[in-house]
């Protein structure tokens, strides 16, 4: 049982990895302001996303895995918002 | 850590008081109403004057420093207030010129009737709170970041009236003022999170207890002092400062030179003589010396070479500054008891007051001038002497006093100062005073020459000038004067607490 | 294994600091700063300093990324205003400034044998204090008049933006979202994200006398919030002649200062607090606080009065 | 070496770029953040020396975490200040500059602003 949650960590941690870095080489890559914002919100959301999935095995509780579960959905509501104030800033 | 050597004083909640009155004035000035603001002042301004005036009463009665104990929290824990000769010295005169400023305000920084609030009187009577409390914070504090949170008061105060005319030029100077304001805060800070890092507290009395061989404690005194150097406006770094005072309105600019520049100036007094006396070695009191005669030199033929009276004024301030940075070198000994560095001491503050009172009139008299002709072009002044006599003899006194002619504060301080080279054996600093006397002398009659000037048809009056305004100016010049008659000796005063 | 997390933190943030000073476009420096904010956060959690953390990351990139942002934005065409100074000149000061650096370094070498420390006396004196976060205990105990007067450090510099607005405009309203169109994005989330904020914000408030918090970091997201309702135009900057508002600004100061001098009745003199009260009145202060602090600061941001009242 | 040392080294080398930063910087915004590293620079010096103080029990001497603390809010005032000096500063240049004669960039800036 605990082999098979380790396996399902180390997938789902490390698929958030890789997202994390598409993200980051599209925020290197890519020729302007807005684009780069998309690679960046889109990747990144979903990296965390499989990170706090694979790391809600370890929470030790529903309390805990709540609380990584809103700082999942918390990030994505600033980073949202974050990313409309700058997209109109450049505009 | 049980040393419980300080305590609070009989007389310590005055300081409290101090600092803090005018702080309720800010308060309320928010939720007061435009036209309540300068009745308010009316309040706060009397009675801070009295509550300086009892501070020192009580310091003098008791020849010991009076010390408050915030909080019940002892040092190094928490922080001390205390008030030693010079920090009541200080006090009183920044009581008496912030209250004539308050006087000389009235009319120029009052709400119109019946009219909604207006932008400049509202912001202009907080202001004039803040620099007291700040100012009262910086001479009573003893505990290094206090000190910072204090400097940084000031600072906010004093920006925003550089531009309170909302000028293009004086925002300018407004912004540059802030950003070398701004660079001089943070190596402060720099400076004392080294000593914390060193010493584990910041209280200035523990400092003094505690060694200071090290090259770090070296490193960040330098640090603080280069900060607040910035701040005080000692050449090299004196560039903000001409277009600042010059570009606020009078009232402004008469606090400015008078009282900011002194504030960091205090600080560094503080640092040197007060935390950490053991440090001041003799090359960097003569470095210290050798900027402030730099000072003298550049800021007299600068001014010298002016066109406008208020930038005249401004530069003049540059070169009277650098007297002030001739107590390091004549007055280092003070530490190790050498006896006649208590002379150079009094001298330095004879220098600081006179120049505090003769400055700050001389600022409202060129404001008064500025006001009745619609300009301070020197050249275009002649006569104006003869329309406003009284504003003309502040003008001459303050100047007598810069120059350093007798009977005046200006004289005592230059020539205490010339006693202690002397006596000192530094000669090199005498002929900077004398030429710094001849130079002061050179751009004052140039203007009072001017003023006296009889052409053919005298300039006409733009605006009325208030009686009132010129005698507010004039009580401050001869206040300069007055200081004259303080005995030419080393002042049993100014060493209460040291 | 945490030296090196700590190595590659201090290169990104070294790497970054130097990419901020050397971006070509404003903007960008902006957008830098406030990664920037975010990783030194990180590194005020490495070392051991939770409270600072929660601070950095609400004002140092938070908020200050807000104010900057809009700066820059409005600024855009002034970008080649001034020119950089020749490259000569760059050398000098940039050896300068790596002089600098060498000796800061050098006196970061040059610890004491043990290094002096308060907090042992922090955590002894905490108890008369009634807090359990030793944090708390400095601000709004041992130190309470540094807080106190930076409050008024507040109140002052808004005054000063005040002030730089026309005479026109005085007792006006910032400018601040006046022109969002009403079925924006932004007005989404200025509607979902606030009631969350201000729960957060109160949590912080409460839980910063034992717990990493207090009035700064809850008034700082208390800002956020009321900034973001304001920039996305779902309600309008209040005019600054509003004594709603004015009443708000001072609030906390003012019960600070009135506990302040109620020491001098109550206990052992100003600022002090009477042990069994203590915990009860600093919360007190901090609630007022953390309020004055969130329109202090979300005022500062908006920037001067722009609008002229309507009659 | 231990990790304070290790971000003392890195505040050293932040205000020295910070203050290369407010040297080199011609545009008055940039060296306001310019600023603001060298701000966070001095913060983090007092962070490492809260680090060392680390006794009784705490990660860190609470008291420099409580300066920096205040530090932060007054460097925030301040760049809220100077912010808009400059914005006030160049509104009014732009009032000045623009009525001289009609060229058509004078109204794209109004109306930006």
């Amino acid at each position: 049982m605990s082999g098979l949650l380790h396996a399902f960590t180390i997938l789902a941690v490390s698929a958030g990895v890789v997202f994390f870095i598409a993200g980051t080489v599209g925020l290197v890559r890519f020729p302007d302001v807005p684009t780069r914002l998309h690679a960046l919100t889109k990747a990144d959301n979903v990296g965390l996303g499989l990170v706090v999935l694979g790391l809600l095995p370890y929470t030790g509780g529903l309390l805990g895995a709540l609380k990584l579960v809103s700082v999942w959905l918390l990030t994505l509501l600033s980073g949202a918002i974050v990313t409309q104030l700058i997209a109109r800033a450049v505009r | 850590m049980s040393t419980a050597s300080v305590a609070t004083t009989s007389s310590g909640y005055l300081l409290v008081l101090a600092v803090m009155w005018p702080v309720i004035g800010i308060l309320l000035s928010f939720v007061v109403s435009g036209r309540q603001i300068e009745r308010l002042a009316w309040i706060v301004l009397p009675v801070g004057l009295v509550i300086a005036g009892a501070t020192l009463i009580a310091v003098t009665q008791a020849g010991q420093s009076q010390i408050y104990v915030v909080g019940n929290w002892a040092p190094p824990l928490g922080i001390a207030l205390r008030a030693d000769g010079i920090s009541v010295a200080m006090m009183m005169a920044t009581a008496i010129v912030i209250c004539v400023t308050g006087v000389f305000a009235h009319g120029e920084f009052s709400q119109p009737p019946g009219g909604p609030e207006e932008r400049a009187p509202v912001v202009f009577w907080v202001l004039l709170f803040a620099i007291w409390s700040a100012l009262n914070a910086l001479v009573l504090g003893s505990d290094l970041f206090n000190l910072y949170v204090a400097l940084e008061l000031l600072t906010f105060a004093a920006v925003p009236l550089v531009c309170l005319k909302g000028k293009k030029e004086t925002v300018e100077a407004a912004l540059r003022y802030m950003l070398f304001a701004l660079i001089g805060s943070v190596l402060y800070l720099l400076g004392a999170a080294m000593i914390y890092g060193a010493y584990g507290t910041l209280d200035i009395r523990l400092l003094s207890e505690r060694g200071h061989a090290e090259p770090a404690t070296l490193i960040a005194a330098s640090l603080m002092t280069i900060g607040l150097l910035a701040k005080t406006a000692l050449v090299p770094l004196h560039l903000w400062l001409p277009p600042a005072h010059a570009g606020a309105p009078a009232p402004g600019s008469a606090m400015l030179s008078a009282l900011v520049v002194k504030g960091s100036f205090f600080v560094i007094i503080r640092i040197w003589f007060d935390a950490m006396p053991d440090l001041l070695s003799f090359r960097a009191a003569q470095l210290l010396g050798a900027l402030g005669a730099a000072a003298i030199l550049l800021g007299s033929v600068l001014a010298l070479r002016q066109q406008r009276l208020k930038l005249l004024i401004a530069y003049s301030t540059i070169a009277q500054i650098g007297y002030l940075f001739f107590v390091f070198p004549l007055a280092a000994g003070l530490a190790t008891g050498v006896a006649w560095s208590g002379i150079a001491w009094t001298a330095s503050w004879l220098q600081l007051f006179s120049h505090a009172f003769a400055k700050a009139a001389m600022f409202m008299a060129a404001g008064l001038i500025a006001e009745a002709l619609g300009h301070d072009r020197i050249a275009e002044l002649g006569g104006i002497g003869r329309k406003l006599p009284i504003t003309m003899l502040a003008f001459a006194l303050s100047g007598l006093s810069l120059v350093g002619v007798p009977p005046s504060g200006g004289f005592s301080a230059k020539w205490l100062l010339l006693l202690a080279t002397v006596m000192e054996g530094q000669w090199w600093w005498a002929v900077v005073i004398v030429l710094g006397g001849l130079l002061a002398g050179g751009y004052i009659f140039m203007v009072l020459g001017r003023l006296l000037a009889s052409p053919t048809e005298v300039p006409a009056l733009q605006a009325p000038v208030s009686r009132w305004r010129e005698c507010a100016a004039l009580s401050l010049a001869i206040c300069a004067v007055l200081l004259g008659i303080w005995p030419l000796q080393s002042s049993d005063f100014l060493f209460i607490g040291r | 294994m945490a030296l090196v997390f700590d190595i590659g933190i201090v290169s990104l943030l070294i790497a970054i600091g130097a990419w901020m000073i050397m971006a070509r476009d404003t903007l960008v420096a902006v957008i830098i700063f406030v990664v920037y904010g975010l990783l030194m956060s990180i590194a005020w959690v490495r070392l051991s300093a939770v409270d600072v953390a929660l601070t950095e990351a609400a004002i140092g990139s938070g908020i200050t990324g807000m104010l900057l942002l809009s700066a820059a934005a409005r600024l855009r065409q002034t970008e080649g205003a001034g020119a950089r100074p020749s490259f000569p000149v760059c050398v000098a000061a940039g050896s300068l400034c790596a002089l600098i650096s060498a000796g800061l370094a050098g006196v970061v070498l040059l610890p004491a044998d043990v290094a002096p420390t308060l907090a042992p006396l922090a955590v002894a004196n905490l108890a008369d204090t009634g807090l359990e976060n030793p944090v708390a205990g400095v601000l709004f105990a041992y130190r309470a008049l540094d807080t106190l007067l930076e409050k008024v450090v507040l109140l002052l510099a808004l005054l000063g933006v005040w002030s730089l607005g026309s005479d026109r405009a005085w007792g006006g309203a910032p400018a601040l979202g006046a022109y969002v169109p009403p079925n924006d994005i932004l007005v989404f989330f200025a509607q979902v994200l606030p009631p969350i904020g201000i729960v957060f914000a109160a949590y912080m408030t409460w839980t910063g006398a034992s717990h990493p918090g207090g009035a700064f970091q809850g008034g700082t997201v208390l800002a956020v919030m009321w900034l973001l309702v304001m920039m996305a135009g779902v309600a309008r900057a209040p005019p600054i002649s509003s004594t709603k508002v004015r009443w708000l600004l001072v609030a906390g100061p003012a019960l600070f200062l009135a506990v302040g001098f109620l020491g001098f009745v109550i206990a052992a003199g100003f600022l002090a607090y009477p042990v069994d009260y203590a915990k009860a009145l600093i919360v007190l202060i901090e609630i007022a606080l953390a309020l004055s602090i969130g329109v202090t600061l979300a005022l500062l941001a908006a920037g001067p009065p722009e609008r002229t009242l309507q009659p | 070496m231990n990790s304070a040392t290790l971000f003392g080294f890195c505040s050293a080398a932040i205000v020295g770029l910070g203050l290369f930063g407010l040297i080199v910087s011609p545009h008055p915004l940039r060296r306001i953040l310019a600023f603001n590293l060298l701000g966070s620079g001095v913060f983090l010096f007092f962070g490492v020396v809260a680090r060392r103080g680390a006794a009784a029990g705490l990660g860190a001497d609470p008291v420099p975490q409580a300066l920096v603390i205040t530090g932060i809010v007054v460097a925030f005032s301040a760049t809220a200040l100077a912010v808009a000096l400059v914005l006030r500063l160049f509104a009014l240049t732009d009032e000045a500059a623009p009525t001289s004669e009609a060229d058509p960039k004078a109204g794209a800036e109004g109306g930006h602003s």
